[in-house]
């Protein structure tokens, strides 16, 4: 397939559907809002579902009862409507139900701005909603790896039983840039693909058995068994752990001077100015966790180089992410954090700058 | 001899977590016998509230899905719209419904959304331990209405059914008491029609139960009827709203 | 001929059958259940004309009824 | 190298896509290629614009602070964005729109009255056209061909006659940019 | 004023009125039900207002609305319905709102379970909400403490004009324990109360100032000047972090062997550990974050006695603020972690058994 | 000479952010002339949405909120309670009230809320850029109804007034427009009704406008109005659907 | 006598008091204001009824009418 | 010293009074208390209890796994929590609703049918008075007088007669403690 320029927003609704994403509910905000009248012209085209809801808590509750099903579904939103799911989410992750998230997030707190901002990373990847639960949460840094992650992040919900989020913010929605699809699955993959769910989720009881009784369902009311519940949620987030470590190396070398970690946006506008110090014989290395959650604690560790006497976090936000960093570094060098914040993207010079003066001390 | 009536197949051996003589129980028990009745146990599926009846998903022998509360009608919509080859219902009571979930099944409604929605009007929040609900009576005293609710300061009683006949998709919307032998073979027309056009795939039917509680009423099983039938049917008339099938809109 | 079997399991003793039944053949065992109830059963069946009016009232789908 | 172009104007001047066929052609060349647009109310009533970039390498950001072409169809887009193009740079300009124009000396200023050229080329709506042909014309960013198969890919079955307007105006645009 | 043998739930209830909380918005939920229901009775008879309403995002926008006026309001509710409130508690801390915000946490995630649990401490702490915003968190470990944070609750809500959050749980809500009240404001207190918000809030405008214009809000379209606006948040949570650190030391010293760290009903029980391990000559120390945000980071790494071999933190969670003292230990020591989860709560006997064991190692 | 119309004192000198020829401007000038009129002034307080209208919190002159999308009336309610002495509206589009605003409305009317709602219909979102509304008309085109509104999918447009109509307490509800001069001064005689018994303490007053939205039409601003005039106006029936203080339940 | 004015501050050229007035007494500028509009202006005052139609409809509030 | 008790029964029978007075009067008496009601819908119908701690020292959890003292009105209580009392500590329980009782040796029983003897007294209300009595007449936990007081100045404009009949129940149940 030769490559299309096509926004953010777009190419993901594109990527959602080639992946077998044929339910799909939402409620319209900047800067996310192409992605739902993508999926209001496309749907039913390829005989899929579309429903604006009446809010986003109505969306993220269709999403638990086709999630219910079985079936491939998506909601998307921006910060403020990503805050109401935050109930339905942790019915979703206690209910064990696969499904896909998509938060394009904008300047906060309160309604804030519509411009790109990183503000809802805690809220992402430490359970904004209520109760012990985690979402694998996806953070992509181009239109490619955006559409890239609708498909990983509905194979992920699959494999793990488990809501996916994919964390993006106005930039990448509203940006174009080339971008190559995978193959669409056939409508027969896509009517299949439900049943590896066919022993806990709703269907059909076709052979008549007696027994089929299958229950979706966050609540315990025993203490014990909600106290197993959510060690096995644990054992399963355990696992997660284990296997979807994604992070990329940026210029890591033994040279390093100082180690960046970003993510997402930001971490564009980081490696520009890598690039550019590199040119002045810099040597200077990034972390970008592409999961954010899991995060590659570790792999951050190991990232530090002889050398390194700084690890300097940037994000748009106040500083939430750093606080992963921090764990991962456990005292061995200092970590720093600047960033913008209210939807201001900063730029690389300005990050240059911020690298300039930390190589100077 | 032969069994002319025992539990509905469509009811799980789980026995219910009401309190004695709550009415919660004829409610599914009508609910499931329709079902068995239509034979639909095979394709149908259940969403259950958060009330008393949040267990529900315990008690009917189909796949069922718990709602957060207030949500039903969405859950509801995801399930029907992901699986059109089944039938869907709700189970709620009047907090659910009619409070948080106002907008749900406003929309829900509005939408024609292919479910049945069961709707149980006890005048109180049962599960939370008495607390007042949209559709409590004037002057009815309750843990958050202590002095009996003020219609000056809060305003009357929701009615669920004239609401939902202002929308037009709706196909069906009926109000019944549960308050009497009588009423509850009334009652049991109005969920066999509602079961059979949801078979039909007719649009959204809607059955309100005017029921009870005996335990946060504060009365015992019969008495809470009486109490009901003098307090609650006066304001909450039961009857048909709308019928699409028999021209009633 | 007909009768009605309550099942204890299930009965909570709510009296809505007794008060239901116009023949007046449905009282309270002295025995108790396990959660505690006095539960319902049938007495002098020979009277029951098999109605059903108990089932319909039973809140606890405790009754089964046979003709 | 990298080339970072900003294109404004009012909200019915076509800016959006004069950045998007840029992109595209670009894209077709072997570029990578980004395209940013303001977005959201502030687009309502008042001025639009979009942040292009084509570069050889991965673009860092799509952020275009500093822009080594401006095109502005407005005075409003003179005013705001001329203050950033990067010395050295190229402005690109509607002078049927923009009264003022512009002070600065040390970027190469291109104008013309470019809404009264599309008119007499027989339609306002290729005024976003012109505007690409000089462009090309000034900086040959992008090669005339790329965009005209393009448009012709785009446009001959639905439109042959807007299509033989819009490459007559590239082209016009390409002598206005070259002179 | 003699003890009262009070339920939490009542107990705060009550220390809310009386330190001039006359109006209150909420929903029911159990396990803090009693707490509405005090309401009802009690707010009838100090002239105050006392509205269920018809759900919890319904509760919180009024108490945007009555915050606006610069009332002390307050509402309160347990995790699920916590999570509902979120968009709210973003456009209050964004609009710079005083408040306060009860949870009486309950296990999750989902519909979980009502007995007590700590699983809401990310919610709380890190912004549960969108965007970058703090809530001042208190976290009570009696009923008395509870009760005495309703009144600090409202002084610090008032004095930074910022949303304070009082994390409690499902057993500090239901046990009775004795307590003792503050002295209750007069009705003339109350009344005056509010004017130290005259000059932003909603209010008549009483000498017909034309200029009289006051505005409560969390939106700024343009990003330069949410920029600003959410750098003096940073500046005032910044001003917090400085002032409003509280903290229990509890037998600390140098010769602690394991230094602990738990918070609110979980810490009752570690200490009930101590306790039992003190007779057995081991020494251990403890510390309680009192407020858990903002948080004793460097108040935990100073507790850091000479032979210390481990921390270890307990909590009715699967371990959340145990994030926050790995940031405070900066690898000095490691930091272990174990907990309860599903609303089981762990008993001193399970707790010491893990103590003696670390003591071992 | 003497001047017998200029902006009257409750509207700020900021020009409104709304589109040429967009009708929330008359909408706004009719509450602020109703404000001025009844002597308000000075003890009145609103509340904005969120919407194309979100910056009536600058529009009018006086002490406003910004609530959160669908949230206005519990703001209002907030308002009200805290400060019983002022007197308090909300402003509100047909996607933040008849939408994710459902519960919020219905439950303060039926509180009989003292506060005064504006409700501008335009059948559409229009600050989000067009996407369908609770309130778009059958087969309307819309960016997320791109092949018009199916109402066999989901439903047809809700009638607000005669949905509010169903509760007890509300005092006035009445449906004007605003597509002609005429109408305008209908609809004047509405807002002042509404306020002045908001200026009595006498309950919940609620005014919805059937407007336009030339930008997401794809309409100049004349045109647009005939078009609703043509297509809004048969759907939404203007008239008054209470007015307590007249008798009319 | 009456006249009228329009601040092209406020005005944003949408027609709507051109097609209000009974007396045809009101069109668009040549001139355009800050934002680009040509902005309604009154002519031929002295036809001016003072009806306030124009006032009326505008959605911009930007007409001032004398009398 | 830390005494820990658990009163359990079904829903009418007061139990969670009975700890709700222990702890009061313990209060009064200068000790610290908690008292931790289960609760939810678990009480529905079904049974209920209370964890009440008594102690010198702070208390540290209110949750009471191994109570010292065990109060069951009904034979489900027992089925349950006595099972869990420490040894040597104490049942107290209900002939006339535990029909099996308890086969514990390592404990102190004392038992009476309660319930009877409450209908003898005149008011089947007052068993967790009742119940009340025969923890003091056992384990001198609280002081009599210290209860009459709190019951005196709680009911004795309100409602005298009953009074008397809460006050002798204790006394009953006090002299069934000793015994
Ligand atoms: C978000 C949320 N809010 C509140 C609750 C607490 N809650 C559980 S059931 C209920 C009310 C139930 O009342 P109703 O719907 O009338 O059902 P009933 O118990 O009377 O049958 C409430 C408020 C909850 N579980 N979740
Ligand atoms: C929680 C939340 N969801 C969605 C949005 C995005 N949003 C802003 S305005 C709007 C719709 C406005 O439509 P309407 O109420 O009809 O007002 P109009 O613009 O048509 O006047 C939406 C969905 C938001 N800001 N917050
Ligand atoms: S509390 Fe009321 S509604 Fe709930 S089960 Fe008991 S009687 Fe029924
Ligand atoms: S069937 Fe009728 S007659 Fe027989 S026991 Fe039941 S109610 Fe009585
Ligand atoms: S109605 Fe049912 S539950 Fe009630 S007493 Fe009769 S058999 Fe038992
Ligand atoms: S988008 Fe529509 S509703 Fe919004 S200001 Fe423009 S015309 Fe008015
Ligand atoms: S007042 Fe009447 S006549 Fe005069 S300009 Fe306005 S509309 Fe025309
Ligand atoms: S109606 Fe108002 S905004 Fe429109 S053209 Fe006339 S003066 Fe200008
Ligand atoms: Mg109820
Ligand atoms: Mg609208």
């Amino acid at each position: 397939m030769a490559k299309i320029l096509m926004k953010g927003n777009e190419a993901v609704a594109e990527a959602a559907i080639r992946s077998g994403c044929r339910l799909y509910f939402a409620y319209p905000i900047t800067p996310q809002s192409e992605l739902i009248e993508y999926m209001a012209r496309m749907m039913p085209k390829v005989d899929g579902t579309f429903i604006q809801a009446e809010s986003e808590i109505a969306a993220i509750n269709m999403v638990y009862g086709a999630a219910g099903c079985g079936k491939r579904v998506m909601t998307s939103s921006s910060s403020p409507g990503i805050s109401l799911k935050m109930e339905g989410i942790s019915y979703i992750a206690g209910a064990e139900l696969p499904c896909v998230i998509i938060n394009v997030q904008r300047g906060g707190p309160g309604l804030g701005d519509i411009q790109p901002a990183q503000g809802d990373y805690f809220q992402a990847t430490k359970g904004g909603g209520h109760g012990d639960y985690r979402l694998i949460v996806l953070a992509p840094s181009s239109v490619q790896e955006f559409a890239d992650m609708a498909a990983d992040a509905f194979d992920l919900a699959d494999k793990y039983r488990n809501p996916v989020m994919i964390l993006a913010d106005g930039m990448l929605g509203q940006m174009m840039e080339p971008v190559e699809f995978r193959p669409a699955k056939s409508d027969e993959e896509v009517a299949e693909m439900w049943k590896q769910h066919k022993s806990w989720c709703i269907n059909p009881n076709e052979d008549g058995d007696k027994k089929h009784h299958h229950e979706i369902n966050s609540l315990e009311i025993d203490p014990l068994v909600l106290e197993k519940h959510v060690n096995n949620l644990s054992k399963k987030y355990a696992e997660i752990k284990k296997n979807e470590i994604r992070y990329e190396k940026y210029e890591l070398s033994d040279d390093n001077e100082i180690l960046c970690v970003a993510w997402g946006t930001a971490s564009r506008v980081v490696k520009s100015a890598i690039n550019e110090l590199k040119k002045e014989g810099k040597s200077i290395g990034l972390v970008r966790p592409i999961n954010v959650w899991p995060f590659p604690y570790d792999e951050i560790a190991k990232a530090i180089g002889p050398k390194v006497k700084k690890i300097y976090v940037f994000e748009l936000n106040t500083g939430q992410m750093v606080d992963d960093v921090k764990i991962a570094a456990a005292g061995k060098v200092p970590v720093e954090f600047w960033g913008k914040v209210g939807g201001v993207v900063f730029t690389p010079a300005e990050i240059k700058e911020k690298l300039e003066a930390a190589l100077k001390e | 001899m032969e069994i002319i009536a025992t539990r509905p197949e469509s009811l799980t051996q789980t026995p219910f977590t009401y309190c004695p003589g709550c009415l919660h129980g004829v409610a599914h028990r009508l609910i499931a016998e329709a079902i068995d009745e239509h034979g639909l146990i095979n394709k149908m599926a259940g969403v259950a509230p958060v009330g008393c009846s949040v267990f529900a998903y315990k008690f009917f022998n189909m796949d069922m899905a718990e709602a957060a509360h207030g949500r039903a009608p969405a859950v509801a919509t995801g399930i029907k719209r992901a699986r059109p080859d089944m039938h869907v219902f709700t189970y709620q009571g009047d907090g659910d419904l009619a409070a948080i979930g106002t907008a749900e099944i406003v929309h829900a409604a509005n939408r024609g959304e292919h479910i049945s929605v069961f709707f149980v009007n006890n005048a109180i929040y049962g599960m939370t331990g008495g607390q007042m609900a949209p559709t409590t009576l004037p002057d009815m005293k309750t843990t958050t209405s202590p002095y009996g609710r003020n219609t000056d300061d809060i305003g009357f009683p929701i009615r669920v059914c004239e609401l939902l006949a202002t929308l037009i998709a709706p196909y069906y919307i009926e109000r019944v008491s549960l308050l009497s032998p009588a009423d509850i073979l009334k009652a049991k027309k109005a969920v066999n029609k509602a079961i059979q056009y949801n078979k039909e795939g007719r649009g959204f039917t809607f059955v309100e139960f005017i029921s009870t509680c005996p335990t946060n009423w504060g009365m015992d099983p019969i008495k809470s009827r009486d109490w009901a039938k003098e307090n609650m049917l006066p304001f909450f008339k039961t009857g048909c709203y709308r019928d699409k099938g028999k021209g009633v809109e | 001929m007909s009768r009605i079997t309550v099942d204890p399991n299930y009965c909570k003793g709510c009296g809505l059958c007794i008060a239901a039944c116009p023949k007046k053949i449905i009282r309270f065992s002295e025995n108790i259940n396990a959660k505690g109830y006095h539960y319902a059963e049938g007495f002098e069946q020979e009277k029951c004309i098999a109605c059903k009016m108990c089932y319909v009232t039973c809140p606890d789908v405790a009754i089964t009824v046979e003709k | 190298m990298t080339t970072e172009m900003i294109c404004a104007g009012f909200g019915g001047q076509g800016v959006l896509t004069i950045g998007k066929f840029i992109a595209q052609a670009s894209m077709k060349e072997g570029k990578n290629v980004s395209w940013l647009p303001s977005y959201g109310p502030e687009m309502r009533g008042g001025t639009a614009n979009v942040s292009t970039v084509v570069s050889d390498e991965a673009i860092a950001s799509p952020i275009v602070s500093f822009p080594d072409i401006l095109v502005a169809l407005n005075q409003p887009s003179i005013d705001k964005f001329a203050p950033m193009i990067r010395p050295g740079g190229i402005l690109i300009y509607n002078t049927s729109m923009c009264p003022n124009g512009c002070k600065r000396e040390d970027i190469t200023q291109i104008s013309a009255p470019m809404s009264d050229i599309a008119n007499e080329i027989g339609n306002p709506m290729v005024l976003n056209m012109l505007a690409i042909g000089v462009i090309i014309g000034k900086t040959a960013l992008i090669k005339y061909e790329t965009i005209a198969d393009d448009l012709t890919s785009y446009m001959k079955a639905k439109n042959p006659e807007l299509l033989e307007l819009n490459l007559k105006a590239i082209k016009r645009g390409i002598e206005i940019g070259k002179s």
